[in-house]
């Protein structure tokens, strides 16, 4: 049995090792994220299958949980785990010869620090640790997004800079208001003391948690970062910011929700937040001409669809949700390496420069329409049974505000189809594309895309293989009881 | 017995049609010079054209000129078949008004179809009029005809005609206001001076027929002698009972008589005027006359 | 069995084709034509069969598969459409670009059709539609230009339409934790009124956006006129009629009649009814005031839908009757036109009723089949339209519904209007200089031509044989038989008997024939011989088609103006603005970012504190 | 004026025909025409022997050229005459057409119209007055009964000197020949 | 008026001659090169109607003679008090041999059916103008009808008398 604790080990320990190897072997170094990414992928998909019985507790350095910090590997956090290993594997083989230009080992060694960060977060069980990882991710982060040098990348990292860390000082107060109530910093024991303590007095630091882990999880009021962070940064890093480094904030923020407060009668909040956040993100993608600021506004789109699923607070509507995020993450990584080339090959980022792709980038074109077709939620393709469950999590409510809810959901749906099949007439039915300089990407580009088509494909035809995992995961979110007597014990 | 009673009168009401639509032509001239203070022809002026039609050598303009006029003539007999004349009526059981109001298209269609083969814009102009007459004499008769159907509570017109055996007329009936509704679109469906911009000679040379020589005039002269006669012994058989024959033929005349004087004291309406008119008097009146009929229901 | 092997011919042979299509041309139309034969002969062989079998499973629900009379009537009928369309489209696509994709995308959606009727529960009823939406809108936009803004609309209504029916399906699956059709019908008996009119709105919203009923029918004109005319023959009488099929679903399969007719109170039959009656006056009268041939079709098309839903929503086993086979008719003559259109855009390039004139001499067999294809749309005797049309009258009379029936009444002559302008401006008149050496509509296009002209004419002469059929259909719905014979409905009030109208036409029809040809001879002349008051006749511009029916234009020209459509893009137009408004919340520089970062602190603290909302 | 004599009709139905239902075409040529309206009104009434005014030559079977023909004319006399159905009548008006008249001498006007089209009945005087058209008429009656009113035969079998005559008079004609070549000279 | 207006003409064309007939309408005869001048001169006076173009045929001089009739267009009796309505009568002379006069489209267009009617009738060939068609004549005439030298009678002879009669054969 693996210990777990090597999934955060190996690419921190890789990420370190990298400028070091910089002087001797330039050239082997772009060929160690992928090996890195592939080895925690084989860890995580090894351990999937005892953590859904029960999960592994490992204590760092000895300790019992209340004095040392402790990982709590779950189903949730071997899924989130998995996904992220996953799409942090195929973006690193598709950046092999897309990052280029400027220093490389700077690239891939915060490349690798972003994974372990949302690994780390994942997989922990004390809320400081939890703190920590979170910096490291929100830092390699800001560093990526500025990667490309020009003015527009510095402009908007250092944005996301200083909104991502007057978020992460809100955390850090909640933290030490907590730790100064309880005493400890370890999740479980949190949770377990959480019921002795009137409620108001813990309003606050949750209040600062949902606000300082929305900012990086993307809420409605909080997410001005965004846009201008994912369509300047390189296409491998929006792939990676948007399919993970979102999502680990929303993870964040259930945790904190669920384990540790158990604060249920907050979900109705979140649910209109997700609600709120959705129409916001489809109507600004609307009527967008830059290609990539539209996958980004769709991806505030899609978080908010996934805050709330989590909002229904039943087992079917947080495990649709979880299905929700491995979708997004899939699709929306597929979406963004597929522009990558094309925007390369077309030399600009507007949607009428990509007219005519249909004809010389068939491959690449294809792709992005499965994925579009996805992220709608067409049958064939994963979106469907992601969405499939959401509506019928909605709708097991049987209430009618929730059926309000849930049209507007749908319509905001409606709207993102509308927006991305303009771009799939622009690609396959507008225009002759005259210059020859956009021909097919190179394979190296071509075999992520590839393996990102046939998951979605497969999943979405036969969905069975995700939904035990999702099951127990939400499960495991939902009894904290049991959660805090595994961590406990 | 009856079989052989029913198919001598197939075979007799065509002909008592063909009879009594080409006497009234000859009326309809003859009496139309006499308002003129002309002594005007022969009644029987009309037999005589057509028999020099007939033998005369008429241009064709191909097969389809030749069966769209044949079509409009068999549409025109097979109605005849359909309208219970007097007492006799062949096909009274097979479908009553519904089938009536669907066969009465056959004729427009049929000369359509001729005309537009003769490839003359006169005769566009002529057929595009006709049809557009035709959908807006149309709406008013479709309501009179339901409020009929939905005062006798029945599709079939013999029943209708049976209802009013003894002397109350539907005319004089709570159906007075379709009555008047219908005597109001009768010059449209003659296709008489008011409304006779379709076959207009002095505009588009006759529309229609300037095409039409030798025996294809004929046929569409018999063809108009026959709607004259169906159109009237509709409006007889639905409104004014239709008793046996002299006396349903005398009904005919008197309506014909009146078309006549409406013909010769009306000038003629152009096209948008004739709609504007026919789909707002009559309309009205017939659609008050249906909410009535369904009161009363 | 059969039906699993239907539907993975029907895939498979797609995909299949368009793997072969890049190899040989010649290969993948052999294959598309063989496929749909075989389909059709397969669907052939099931007549007759019921049964259900459950095929695959998805999110631990069965999918079922199911075929009874009424999914074998509509599967027929969409088989043999497509078969021809793809016969049609053999000459029709020679030389155009991208034919693989286009033969794909045709049987796709052939199979996804196949998919929905045969399908048995709803979850595979939703895969299937969804398919069949999203390939017909890859199809629609496959010529460029126009057809893109048409396959937007087309794709944004349908994709709203099919949102309507997942919350209709889940809130079932919610309710009766099964998706399976027959499940379905036997508890749906206990449901509260309410709450089957609100599945029933939801299903009926969604179908009525597919089947173009008058509100919700503004994606059919341009979606139909830009289509390419062999998909366009498919799409208009095909893909329509499923959304047909979804009402008979919803109405009789599922809720069965004695349910239908109470429903919100006996207040929905009217409404229904009501909709489907202005279905019909409006699109006819704007079919009149159209000059281009395939978006008068279009129109003519929502007319007649108009009828089908009248006869189905009317609820008496005549009605429905009338109703299906109206649709079955419809079918036929509405495939038949878009088809001769086609070949006459396929040989004159141009669908422009104006320039068009005189294709009589040139193409008679094309002029042959529009003439049946209008014959039977305007319902005149002796062939199959007038049918199922006198059924729908004979209904809607005899139930005491006046005003419906008017409105189906002028309904006939509006079509009799629009389509003589069809068959008047593209082949009676002068020919045009430029079509002076048009050549006749090549052998694959005869082909479907005949085949059509003869379903409506043998059907129209003898309804029994479809007759037959439906009234088993109605009888599983729930409604009585009615005794057949061959020659029609031999009920008791007023009985239809073909039989007498066809004797009588047939001997007047000789009689007349036999006096016109022994009434002397006649001189055959060319077209161009014709009287222009003493001059020679000016080529070309002798010829009256341009505004046809003027004069009636300009009566109801303010009057029928599509409301509807002007109302959609206004609503499109203040979507797009108000997305402009919401993008502006973005607006860039940091201060306001901060600012609402503490904004949603202070909210969350309110709501907490002030309003404890939570 | 045998129009009642049963006997009559029965023999030869067509000549009857042709005799009592006269439809002339409405052509105006020259100064002639305007006496024809009070020929058609109720002044002198010609319905009363069934002549009546036919909008188009198709429909018609008698062709009155009324008045002087320009050369001009002469090629819509000719149209018109070969667009009326077979048996058909023409009757000149005045003496213009047919010996040219006061304007024998004139460049423009055709002298003798017979050369062009055959003529089967003429009416002397310049602009001859109603009652002289009906005494045309009569005696085109007794030209039917005889069957001597034959201008149309004469035209159908010597088409070709016609067509001569009328390409001398005009050049070169647009339209195609009535008749074919061929049975020009069975 | 006429007064100063026929100064005023004599003062800037230089050989023209200007009578008034019966002392209404004044005629001016001019030579071939000025006709256009005058004409765009009148215009500018208010003169803007050419009424007609009409051609006499001086055998004897072997000379055409051109009347332009132009006259003011009558705004209202009391419009401008000065501006009673006078037609003026604008003579030239050519010669009869190959007959040549440059057209008058320039100043007027309505002169082109009218210069088109003198082409086909006089032969008097308008250069620059843009169609000389056939006006009214079907057949082509070697010497143009309406000169005096154009014997009728005898082309009457030579073209229609020599159209054989139909005689049926019997």
């Amino acid at each position: 049995m693996v210990n777990p604790i090597l999934l955060i080990i190996a690419p921190l320990s890789a990420a370190f090792i990298i400028p070091l190897m910089g002087y001797g072997l330039k050239r082997i170094v772009k060929f160690i994220p992928p090996l890195v990414m592939g080895f925690n992928l084989v860890v995580s998909l090894s351990l999937a299958p005892k953590v859904i019985k029960n999960p592994i507790i490992v204590f760092l350095g000895g300790f019992p949980p209340p004095f040392g910090i402790n990982l709590y590997v779950g189903p949730l956090g071997i899924l989130f785990s998995c996904v992220i290993s996953l799409v942090g594997f195929i973006v690193s083989i598709y950046a092999l010869n897309y990052i280029k230009q400027g220093a490389e080992q700077k690239y891939h060694a915060l490349y690798l620090l972003l994974l372990t960060g949302a690994t780390g977060i994942v997989l922990t069980g004390d809320i400081f640790n939890l703190f920590v990882f979170y910096e490291i991710l929100c830092i390699s982060s800001y560093a990526l997004v500025g990667y490309t040098g020009e003015k527009a990348g510095i402009e908007s990292a250092s944005k996301y800079l200083i909104q991502g860390s007057l978020g992460s000082s809100l955390i850090l107060i909640a933290i030490a208001l907590l730790y100064g109530k309880f005493g400890t910093l370890n999740m479980a024991d949190m949770a377990s003391r959480i019921d002795s303590v009137h409620t108001m007095e813990l309003f606050f630091p949750l209040v600062l948690f949902i606000t300082g882990m929305g900012v990086e999880s993307a809420i409605f009021p909080l997410n001005a970062w965004l846009p201008d962070a994912h369509s300047s940064a390189p296409s491998t890093i929006s792939a990676i910011l948007s399919g993970i480094a979102i999502k680990i904030g929303i993870y964040a923020l259930c945790r904190v929700i669920f384990t540790i407060f158990g604060a249920t009668d907050i979900l109705q909040f979140l649910m209109l937040l997700g609600l709120v956040t959705l129409l916001v993100g489809e109507f600004s993608a609307f009527s967008q001409d830059n290609i990539k600021r539209m996958l980004a506004y769709s991806s505030t789109g899609q978080i908010g669809l996934i805050v709330f699923a989590m909002g229904v607070g039943t087992q079917y509507g947080i495990s649709g949700g979880l299905f929700q995020f491995t979708t997004h993450a899939l699709s929306k990584s597929l979406l963004f390496l597929t522009t990558g080339y094309m925007i390369y090959r077309a030399g600009s980022m507007k949607i009428s420069a990509l007219e005519g792709m249909g004809k010389k980038m068939p491959l690449t074109s294809v792709a992005f329409t499965i994925g579009a077709f996805s992220l709608i939620g067409l049958p064939p393709f994963i979106g469907f049974p992601s969405k499939f469950m959401i509506v019928y999590s909605v709708l097991a409510r049987q209430s009618g505000l929730y059926i309000v809810f849930l049209a507007l959901v749908l319509a905001g749906t409606v709207i993102e189809g509308a927006y991305f099949f303009k771009v799939i007439q622009a690609i396959y039915f507008k225009g002759e594309r005259k210059d020859d300089r956009a021909k097919e990407a190179p394979l190296s580009a071509l075999i992520p895309v590839i393996i990102l088509v046939l998951l979605i494909i497969g999943i979405g035809i036969y969905p069975k293989v995700l939904t035990s995992i999702l099951d127990s995961s939400a499960a495991e979110l939902l009894d904290r009881i049991g959660y805090i007597k595994e961590a406990l014990k | 017995m009856v079989t052989v009673m029913k198919i001598l009168e197939i075979i007799v009401s065509p002909l008592v049609a063909l009879i009594v639509g080409i006497f009234f032509l000859g009326l309809f001239r003859k009496m139309m010079a006499r308002i003129q203070w002309r002594y005007g022809p022969p009644l029987i002026q009309p037999v005589i054209d057509l028999v020099r039609l007939f033998n005369q050598r008429g241009f064709s303009h191909g097969a389809v000129f030749d069966l769209g006029i044949i079509l409009s003539l068999a549409g025109a007999l097979v109605l005849v078949l359909f309208i219970p004349i007097g007492g006799m009526c062949p096909l009274a059981n097979s479908g009553g008004l519904l089938v009536i109001l669907y066969v009465m298209l056959f004729a427009p269609i049929g000369i359509a179809l001729s005309g537009g083969e003769g490839a003359n814009p006169n005769i566009s102009i002529g057929i595009s009029r006709k049809l557009i007459l035709t959908l807006s004499y149309e709406v008013p008769f479709i309501f009179i005809i339901l409020s009929l159907m939905s005062y006798y509570q029945t599709i079939s017109i013999v029943e209708i005609v049976k209802a009013q055996a003894h002397y109350h007329w539907s005319l004089f009936s709570p159906l007075f206001l379709s009555g008047v509704a219908y005597f109001m679109i009768l010059p449209a469906m003659l296709g008489i001076r008011p409304f006779d911009m379709a076959s207009a000679p002095q505009e588009i040379s006759s529309g229609i027929d300037v095409e039409y020589g030798g025996k294809y005039l004929a046929f569409s002269q018999i063809e108009h002698a026959l709607s004259l006669f169906i159109v009237i012994a509709l409006f007889v058989n639905l409104f004014l009972g239709g008793g046996n024959l002299p006396v349903f033929l005398l009904k005919m005349l008197a309506v014909f008589v009146c078309g006549v004087f409406i013909h010769a004291s009306f000038p003629r309406f152009r096209i948008e005027q004739a709609t504007k008119y026919l789909w707002f008097w009559p309309t009205i009146i017939s659609f008050i006359s249906l909410i009535v009929i369904q009161l009363i229901r | 069995m059969l039906i699993q092997s239907i539907l993975i011919i029907a895939f498979g042979g797609a995909f299949l084709t368009y793997i072969l299509g890049k190899a040989s041309s010649a290969l993948r139309d052999f294959l598309a034509v063989l496929i749909s034969v075989s389909l059709t002969v397969l669907i052939f062989l099931a007549y007759g069969k019921t049964g259900e079998i459950a095929f695959a499973s998805f999110m631990n629900l069965p999918l079922v598969l199911r075929i009874n009379h009424l999914s074998w009537f509509f599967a027929i009928a969409i088989q043999t459409v497509t078969t021809l369309s793809v016969i049609f489209s053999l000459s029709y696509m020679k030389g155009k670009e991208r034919v693989d994709f286009y033969y794909l995308m045709m049987l796709l959606c052939n199979s996804a059709m196949l998919g929905i009727v045969l399908s048995g529960d709803f979850v595979s009823f939703y895969i299937f539609w969804e398919i069949m939406s999203w390939s017909a809108f890859l199809l629609i936009s496959y010529n460029r230009g126009g057809a893109l803004y048409a396959g937007m609309k087309y794709i944004v209504m349908s994709i709203i339409g099919s949102m309507c029916m997942l919350i209709g399906i889940m809130s079932l699956y919610s309710t009766y934790g099964t998706l399976n059709i027959r499940e379905i019908h036997d508890l749906i008996s206990t449901a509260s009124g309410e709450y089957l009119l609100f599945i029933s709105i939801l299903f009926l919203a969604a179908f009525g956006v597919k089947s173009a009923l008058w509100p919700i029918h503004v994606w059919l004109p341009p979606a139909h006129s830009e289509a390419p005319s062999p998909f366009s023959a498919v799409l208009s009488s095909i893909l329509i009629k499923m959304g047909i099929y979804g009402f008979v679903l919803i109405l009789y399969v599922i809720s069965g009649a004695a349910l239908y007719l109470g429903l919100g109170g006996g207040s929905f039959r009217y409404i229904l009814t009501l909709l489907a009656a202005i279905t019909i006056i409006i699109p006819t009268f704007n079919a009149l005031m159209q000059d281009d041939a395939k978006r008068l079709l279009a129109w003519s098309s929502i007319a007649q839908i108009g009828y089908i839903i009248l006869g189905i929503s009317i609820g008496t086993s005549l009605g429905l009757i009338g109703g299906l086979f109206h649709f079955f008719n419809h079918v036929a003559f509405k495939a038949l036109l878009f088809l001769a259109v086609g070949a006459i855009e396929y040989r004159t390039g141009t669908r422009d009723l104006n320039s068009l004139g005189g294709l009589i001499k040139k193409m008679p067999v094309t002029f042959i089949a529009v003439l049946a294809g209008t014959f039977g749309l305007i319902g005149i005797p002796l062939t199959n339209g007038f049918v199922s049309k006198w059924l729908i009258y004979k209904t809607l009379i005899l139930n005491n519904h006046p005003f419906l029936a008017f409105a189906a009444l002028v309904g006939t002559w509006g079509t009799i209007l629009y389509s003589y302008k069809l068959i008047h401006n593209i082949f009676l008149g002068q020919l045009p200089e430029n079509l002076e050496h048009t050549k006749p509509a090549p052998a694959s296009m005869k082909l479907p031509f005949i085949i059509l002209s003869v379903v409506i004419v043998l059907f129209g002469i003898l309804p029994g044989i479809p007759l037959k059929l439906i009234n088993l259909i109605t009888a599983s719905l729930g409604f009585d038989l009615l005794n057949i014979n061959i020659w029609g409905i031999a009920s008791e009030s007023g009985p239809l008997n073909i039989i007498n109208i066809f004797a009588a036409f047939a001997v007047a029809l000789i009689v007349v024939w036999f006096f016109f040809l022994i009434s002397g001879k006649k001189v055959v002349i060319s077209q161009d011989n014709s009287y222009a008051a003493g001059i020679d006749v000016p080529k070309g511009k002798y010829h009256y088609t341009v505004d046809f029916y003027n004069p009636m234009f300009r009566m109801i020209k303010p009057y029928f103006r599509d409301y509807m459509d002007e109302f959609y893009s206004q609503l499109v137009k203040a979507l797009a603005s108000l997305s402009d408004r919401v993008r502006r919340l973005y607006c860039g520089d940091l201060g306001v970012y901060v600012i609402y970062i503490v904004l949603f602190l202070s909210i969350l603290v309110i709501s907490k504190i002030g309003l404890n909302l939570w | 004026m045998d129009r009642n004599q049963i006997k009559k009709w029965l023999e030869s139905p067509g000549k009857m025909g042709h005799k009592y239902s006269l439809w002339a075409v409405y052509f105006c040529t020259g100064c002639g025409i305007i006496e024809i309206p009070p020929v058609i009104t109720s002044r002198w009434d010609a319905e009363r022997f069934g002549v009546l005014p036919a909008p188009s030559p198709r429909q018609a079977n008698l062709f009155l050229i009324t008045g002087y023909v320009s050369v001009k004319t002469l090629k819509a006399i000719i149209k018109t005459y070969e667009q009326m159905p077979e048996p058909k009548y023409t009757v000149g008006f005045g003496s213009c057409p047919i010996n040219g008249g006061m304007y024998w001498d004139s460049y423009n006007t055709i002298k003798h119209l017979d050369k062009y089209i055959p003529i089967d009945g003429w009416i002397a005087g310049c602009m001859p007055r109603p009652e002289a058209i009906f005494i045309a008429v009569t005696h085109l009656w007794t030209l039917i009964d005889k069957g001597m009113a034959k201008g149309y035969v004469k035209y159908r079998e010597n088409y070709g000197r016609y067509r001569e005559n009328q390409e001398k008079a005009l050049g070169k004609l647009e339209w195609p020949r009535l008749f074919p070549i061929k049975d020009e000279n069975e | 008026m006429n007064k100063e207006f026929k100064q005023e003409l004599e003062s800037i064309f230089r050989d023209i001659t200007v009578n008034i007939t019966d002392d209404v309408t004044p005629v001016i005869a001019a030579a071939k090169p000025q006709i256009l001048a005058i004409l765009r001169f009148l215009k500018d006076k208010g003169y803007g109607h050419l009424a007609m173009i009409s051609c006499v045929d001086w055998l004897k001089e072997a000379q055409f003679e051109l009347v332009y009739l132009v006259s003011a267009y009558l705004k209202g009796d009391n419009e401008e008090p000065g501006q009673e309505k006078i037609t003026i009568l604008l003579k030239t002379r050519i010669d009869r041999d190959n007959a040549e006069l440059p057209t008058a489209i320039p100043v007027f267009e309505n002169a082109e059916p009218y210069e088109r009617e003198i082409h086909e009738l006089f032969g008097i060939h308008f250069t620059g103008h843009p169609r000389l068609l056939p006006l009214f004549l079907e057949r082509e005439y070697k010497i143009p009808p309406f000169r005096k030298d154009f014997d009728s009678r005898e082309y009457v002879k030579e073209v229609f008398d020599k159209i054989p009669f139909v005689e049926d054969k019997e």
